[in-house]
């Protein structure tokens, strides 16, 4: 039978299966295998909660999207066209968001009754026609096929049973045309201990393959032209991922150590991870007994001169204010990473959310202002999280850095960049031009940046002791006159300010003024460029702003705002940044607020738009 | 730091900061700052290698009175920090001073924890069996029935025995002394800095505002031969004015016997600073009616030390994996070219 | 010689001296006296950090201020009018701040060369005239007066200079026209087991007294009539007194047992002194190991059935932070009190400050709103520990209160209140009604005040689990949907906001509309009222409104707000109120900010006002 | 709650919830609840007077599973939180479930000094010497040198013997047992239940997904007569196979011997639950290859708990000062009248 071949923009792909199937191993091959194809990309997981739930539960599917296109695109897309669903429950858990019209491939064998009252259906949905209506329905059985498959490999049911995964990744590799040797290759080295595992794979994968070139069921493939991405070299990276390679690379151009030192929590842990296995670049990582002892020890090796880090979320930051306080007033580089999920308290652990910014601000005794940023893409982490540090180092001060759990564990295509041009870093230890009279002053501050002189444990004729409580400006001595502590107060705030004179103008996609500016901050960037970008093709006045530094906020912000009929502001919160920026610009700045658990789609964005500007 | 500096001549004086000391008049905290500033001219460290982290409480003062490198920090969190600073830069000599709540209330999960990983720092906890600096609360040392500002019908906690804390927590170093004893104080220090991995050192010490007399009985000659029962490695357990006293075991039960008739001194049991029970029975001795207070080192065996695995491991990852850049790192992977 | 004796309005006296030398208590019994006496009265101790700096160090001076009047007062006032001064170093440390023409008392005999070495003089004060130009300086010989008072009694001199603080005292008194026989009941009670000492005491107080009358040093005597206090019963009343009382009586009222858990930390620790010596109402203490173990031990309580309360300062509050999430997640009813200290970090311990308010409005990770209330006096922490724990109980939810250093420890003369009279708290715990299908519905909420039903451990059919996850509404059970978690964010904080229903109108003092409205929150209600009394004096078009509750605000502000021409908030921080009313409400609220440590003065408001409406 | 109550006959349903069991498959925690609820009928206590509390981690799951009063709280703080419930209501049976993780890492402070404070509570801590549903980093009770995701090169820090730590904060009764022995495990359960004061007991728990066979030579058929030491109170401490070796104290030092010629049963050290310096050296044989592992009460004694000496001043006070209300509290003090 023929087969047409047509060539789409964009494609969105979710597969769903239970947490034992293996779906985020099959998202990321097929996202690997699509950046090699050269797609712009982006992914979104979305893990269960649980370790593993019973098998065939709600509570164990395991889902992971992926949009790809031959455009720049922002977001890892809001519905899927097409969904692979590898068993009842995955149906159930994600059928209402594909869009009427869409696809939805089932692996049938799993349809079992007991599968089907485990989901929660009276009914099996692949045979009572309630889809038909909305959905193409392709049922495969992809547990026979791959038995079939590996009749011969003397496997036992369940390890075979085990690759229909690979099946169903090599049914998509076909529709939508992709090589298949990649993974055979990441399978070979995978599994170089047990090469009937590769096959199994293999064979698994190319049955699905084939499966779609042979039956007559398919009849369209689909081709998604290469992006036309700015010239250079890419690779995949994951958020969390990008982001410890952008503490290494500021570590490696500071010249200073690394340390990090953190207590696991979803979903930072991989950052504790990735950082302990590069010990061949010298860094040091500390699993501390907690979050409390994970911050203080990194201040403890801030003040032995190490670039200090810790990460965590949710609960965990809320146990590290107090620490924070003290890197606050002692004026020591530090980074705090905050990889915000789903609150309050344990809260979603595993789903993404922005409603820890209030926190970053203020989530301290007493006036203790800190810098704060956030990175807005996977690969941006990479960037973030080198400014973060860079900026720690250059005015001596904690710095927190928010991220979140969809770009932590979202991945997309990064141009990968040559270290040598990131701003350097220059770091200027203290020496004798900071004492006066034979003593040491810790508080005599560079007049420019406010930083104070930063001396370390080892070194000569340096020695001075700090602490928590209120010291005099320049001696460092403890102090409780008034009039200190006023100016001390004042003067921490200031530097915090100062910062931003350094961030430049900020960019506003669009037009200077009209109806609408939508602002966003962190992980809402794409959607809301994406919305934008669909609302200016209809040609609404509508611009685009993004606020990578939340404190200090960037100096033009009032006068951008005013330019704008109204001003929008999408938020995976009850309206955190919209607060502030209201209270700092008396500027009636409007909240898109949902608080689910996931990013905000740019349709309810372009939505929210429409309603507003009519 | 580097092998290759002079070790230079310290007196006393080079180890007093600036600072004007600012604890009441007669505390028992002078004594031991004292002893301190007088021993570390002979530790043959540089004074700038060392540094003093401490929590908050008086004791927590300490530091501002060194002229090393020091940080106040904040309560309970001193064996945490100090973990980040040895490991930052395992030269350096690294002292943590606590009180027996910061270090043992709020911070007793850092202290537990620091002791089991066993890096090389030296902990001095200043026990006055209260709470200091917030004006004479009881403390997790505090006898039962304690009235205080907090407890004015009694205390009902059973409190914490530190040396048996400490151990049960696998401190490779465990010892006690106390604040009016200068020599004895100086000779644990020596001895604390001398050992490799976490030596714990509890320091008897009056609070004469709030505690006062706590450790008179260990302390007032009238009564301290009889009181304190003072450790040497390989020596019998004997004590009393008279020395006739002695710790004898009876099947795994320690008695106080007296030296005489019936028992001769090969009766008496031999201290041996690395047997974990003789250790642990010695602990139990404190707060325990009918025994002298075992004052010196309880236990010290040589193990494992965190920084130093540590170390290691990044020397062997460095020559398996060479000497690599972020840069390898950054282009490792599936990458394709865009043109 | 003939003594004149004047009659005047209203008083400051500041008595300053070492540590050691009884200052807190001198000034306690003045103020004990002059309660008594009738006058209206307010008093500000303020204490060393040290807990015992080496003596006649600056860093050791103890202050201790009152102000008394014939009419109503809302501060202790601004600058003494009558500073007693023990020796040079607490002239020193306060001269500085009495007005012009203001008399200061010295103990000539405390001035050593050694003392005023210590201090920081070059020459004597006393004798080198400085002072003269500006003050009438007494120069008194109170060492020297009580050794002679004392000689016959046998006593150690150490023991007898103890009591010069009486010989002023005793002096005080002569000059104001008090009485000393309280004092000498006082001394025979206190000292009951020592009777030389209340001799020695009750003889250098005599001596003060006497040296007035019979000296000709002083010529003049003040009387300050009787304040026109509402008529009632009335005591002195420390702040933090005041607030345990107020625990002590809601307990009652609601018939639920008290149950405190913290741990000490100044200025908060005296709550727990209080609650633990009334174990004779049956309220528990529990000295926990750290702040932590503090509120969750009363998370625990209150899970159980008992009006759980914690109460804590600084640091203590930032370690709260993650429990205070469970609790708005568990709905229980628990009250945090954070007496303000200033910060950050340890920061100045023993002095007040305002700068926790937005921590305690964002201080906890994810969307956690939780009531916030402060109390403005004193007297009113009864009031307003009261209301905190009404409110916790009648919608099931966490309720912070803010006090502050200067609350804590000051004082006023309080109308002693019968409990009788206070709004009752009746608890309702869960019965069957909450049961579906023989499952008890944890989240079965009431449909006025959303609050959820409380069942306790020991009810039989009751059972059922709680906790930190995201749970379902109505059944209580964990759960990840994305519409539920966003329909649980939006209910938590709409049971917040409906509090303000039942908050009445706010009560502006002054006009309607005019040139400035001047708003306070906390401890600063005082000086913004006298503030407001003088500049209306004025004929100033300046009205005064106070905030009690921060969360929810109250509901008319904004239409309040609308009417002023100008909004002036001064407040002990860098603006933390103000960020807020001006995010809610888009009105420019100037700040007057200052962050000294000490109670903002009506003067320093009166000021701020004038710059703006000129 | 009250002694009126009439004791209700329960099966193990009435201890098993609605709610859908969420662990691995194969994972330890299953055998633990089972048993957990096989037992509770027997306990005599009412079902709504039973509290289960935990933090965080797969273990803090159980209170979901039992039809009792639960609260899954917050990551460590079990044993604050109950102490809470315990003080509000003393009258409760309260249980803390909690993992290596939660109560012995970021939780390690509290559960030490609810030891010390013995509070009439049982702490069953699920020890599978991993973070489980943090996806398999090391714990506080992993094997030094523990390849796992946050220790690629392997684990640096000595780890935790809980039994040591328990009696080192002065736990007066510790316990251990393991997820497959059902019966010994009920066992387990109902004598910390029948302690007054707090029990700790450590279960052994295998994470089949993240630390599988951990300890499966406890567990083997083929191995564990010979790695188990099973303790009866005033028995001799026998093991093996052939039941022919046994413990033996050389001086103070534990040896194992085998019982025939050279040493006799005579020889062997008989089990005294009350004895400090034999639950020390048992609890030491933890993690120390050539000694079997022992299972069952290692520690048992009586002693004040805060929960009683805390009624009992309110007791006295009430007597003391007479039944009074806050309104006498409030009208004390010098008072004067205006009109
Ligand atoms: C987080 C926090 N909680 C409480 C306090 C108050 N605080 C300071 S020191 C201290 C206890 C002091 O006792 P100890 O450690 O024994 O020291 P000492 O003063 O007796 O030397 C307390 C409760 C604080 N500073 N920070
Ligand atoms: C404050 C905080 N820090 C960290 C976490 C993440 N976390 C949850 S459970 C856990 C450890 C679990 O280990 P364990 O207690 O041994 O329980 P197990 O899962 O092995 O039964 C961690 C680190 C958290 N939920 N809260
Ligand atoms: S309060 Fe006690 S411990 Fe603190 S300085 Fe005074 S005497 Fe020393
Ligand atoms: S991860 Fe381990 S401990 Fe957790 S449920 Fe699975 S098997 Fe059990
Ligand atoms: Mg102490
Ligand atoms: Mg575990």
């Amino acid at each position: 039978m023929s087969k047409t071949t047509k060539q789409v923009d964009e494609v969105v792909i979710r597969f769903a299966g239970d947490s034992g199937d293996g779906m985020q191993l099959t998202g990321g091959r097929f996202t690997e295998t699509t950046a090699i194809v050269g797609n712009d990309l982006s992914t979104l997981p979305d893990f269960p909660a649980e370790i593993r739930a019973p098998a065939g539960s709600l509570a164990g599917v395991s889902a992971f999207q992926i949009k790809f296109s031959s455009r720049d695109i922002h977001t890892p897309g809001d519905a899927p066209d097409i969904l692979v669903a590898m068993n009842p429950a995955a149906l159930k858990a994600h059928q209402k968001e594909i869009l009427p019209g869409g696809t939805i491939i089932c692996n049938t064998n799993a349809f079992t009754p007991k599968n089907l009252k485990l989901a929660g259906y009276e009914t099996n949905p692949l045979e009572d026609k309630t889809l038909d209506d909305h959905y193409t329905v392709y049922s495969v059985e992809m547990s026979k096929m791959v038995a079939l498959a590996c009749e011969d490999l003397g496997l036992t049911p369940k390890l075979v049973d085990r690759t229909k995964n690979f099946f169903a990744l090599g049914l998509l590799f076909w529709i939508y045309d992709r090589p298949t040797q990649p993974t055979k290759d990441w399978l070979a080295i995978k599994f170089s201990k047990k090469p009937e595992l590769v096959e199994a794979n293999v064979r698994a994968m190319d049955a699905g393959y084939n499966y779609g070139e042979t039956t007559e069921i398919f009849t369209t493939r689909y081709t998604v032209d290469k992006a036309s991405l700015p010239p250079g070299t890419y690779r995949n990276v994951v958020g969390n991922y990008a982001l410890s390679m952008g503490l290494a690379a500021a570590a490696e151009k500071s010249k200073l150590n690394l340390f990090y030192g953190g207590y696991p929590i979803t979903p930072a842990s991989d950052i504790l991870h990735t950082l302990s296995a590069w010990k061949h670049l010298g860094i040091k990582t500390f699993q501390a007994e907690d979050e409390i002892a994970g911050i203080t020890s990194v201040l403890g090796a801030a003040f032995t001169g190490s670039l200090g880090v810790t990460a965590t979320s949710g609960p965990g930051i809320s146990l590290k204010g107090e620490s924070m306080g003290l890197a606050v007033m002692a004026e020591l580089p530090l980074v705090i990473i905050n990889v915000q999920r789903g609150g309050p308290s344990t809260g979603l652990p595993t789903k993404t959310e922005q409603s820890d910014l209030l926190q970053a601000m203020y989530g301290r005794n007493g006036e203790a202002p800190m810098p704060v940023l956030a990175s807005s893409t996977p690969g941006d982490c990479f960037y973030a999280a080198y400014e973060a540090c860079r900026i720690a180092i250059k005015y001596m001060t904690p710095v927190m850095l928010l991220t979140d759990g969809y770009l932590a564990n979202g991945s997309e295509p990064w141009q990968v960049p040559n270290i040598d041009d990131l701003e350097s870093i220059d770091v200027k230890f203290a020496d004798k031009s900071s004492v006066v009279d034979g003593q040491f002053m810790p508080y005599l501050r560079d007049k420019k940046t406010l930083a104070r002189p930063w001396a370390i444990p080892g070194m000569k004729d340096l020695e001075h002791r700090i602490g928590g409580i209120e010291k005099e400006d320049v001696t460092g001595n403890v102090n409780y006159e008034p009039d200190n502590h006023h100016y001390m107060v004042k003067t921490r705030a200031k530097k915090v300010e100062s910062i931003a004179d350094e961030l430049g103008k900020s960019e506003i996609f669009g037009n200077k003024n009209g109806d609408l500016l939508i602002l966003s901050w962190g992980g809402t960037r794409g959607a809301c460029r994406s919305a934008v970008e669909a609302l200016r093709a209809k040609k609404k006045k509508v611009s685009h702003l993004h606020i990578r530094w939340i404190n200090p906020l960037p100096k033009d912000l009032g006068e951008i705002l005013i330019k704008f009929k109204n001003v929008l502001m999408p938020e995976i919160n009850s309206g955190q940044l919209s607060k502030i920026i209201r209270a700092e610009f008396l500027v009636d700045v409007k909240g898109l607020n949902l608080v689910r658990g996931k990013p905000i789609s740019s349709a309810d964005i372009q939505q929210a738009a429409n309603s507003l500007i009519g | 730091m580097s092998e290759a500096k002079v070790k230079k001549t310290y007196t006393k004086q080079d180890f007093t900061s600036d600072q004007a000391v600012r604890w009441c008049p007669g505390c028992g905290d002078y004594a031991i700052l004292a002893q301190t500033q007088k021993v570390f001219p002979d530790l043959g460290v540089d004074k700038e290698d060392l540094v003093f982290i401490s929590g908050i409480g008086c004791s927590s003062r300490f530091p501002y009175y060194m002229d090393t490198y020091g940080f106040h920090t904040i309560h309970g969190r001193a064996p945490a920090i100090a973990s980040g600073v040895k490991l930052a830069n395992p030269d350096l000599s690294v002292w943590v001073v606590t009180g027996d709540g910061d270090g043992l209330s709020i911070g007793g999960n850092h202290t537990i924890h620091l002791l089991r990983r066993n890096l090389d720092i030296n902990v001095m906890l200043f026990n006055n069996r209260i709470y200091g600096l917030t004006k004479g609360q009881y403390s997790p040392t505090s006898e039962i029935g304690k009235v205080t500002k907090s407890t004015p019908m009694g205390s009902l906690d059973r409190p914490f025995n530190p040396l048996t804390l400490a151990l049960g927590a696998g401190a490779t170093f465990v010892s006690r002394t106390i604040d009016k004893e200068t020599k004895h104080l100086q000779e644990m220090i020596t001895k604390s800095h001398a050992h490799k991995g976490t030596s714990f050192m509890e320091i008897y010490q009056n609070c004469n505002i709030f505690n006062d007399g706590a450790f008179s009985s260990l302390t007032d000659k009238e009564t301290k031969l009889d009181t304190v029962l003072w450790l040497e490695n390989k020596s019998p357990m004997i004590f009393g004015v008279e020395k006739n006293k002695g710790i004898r075991l009876d099947g795994n039960t320690p008695t106080v016997v007296e030296i005489g008739d019936k028992f001769s001194v090969d009766d008496i049991l031999l201290h041996d600073e690395s047997d974990y029970v003789i250790a642990s029975l010695l602990s139990n001795m404190t707060y325990n009616d009918g025994f002298p207070d075992p004052i010196g080192v309880l236990y010290s065996i040589e193990d494992t030390r965190y920084e130093d695995m540590m170390m290691d491991q990044i020397r062997e990852a460095t020559k398996k994996k060479g000497k690599s850049t972020i840069q390898d790192i950054i282009n490792a992977g599936d990458t394709w070219v865009v043109k």
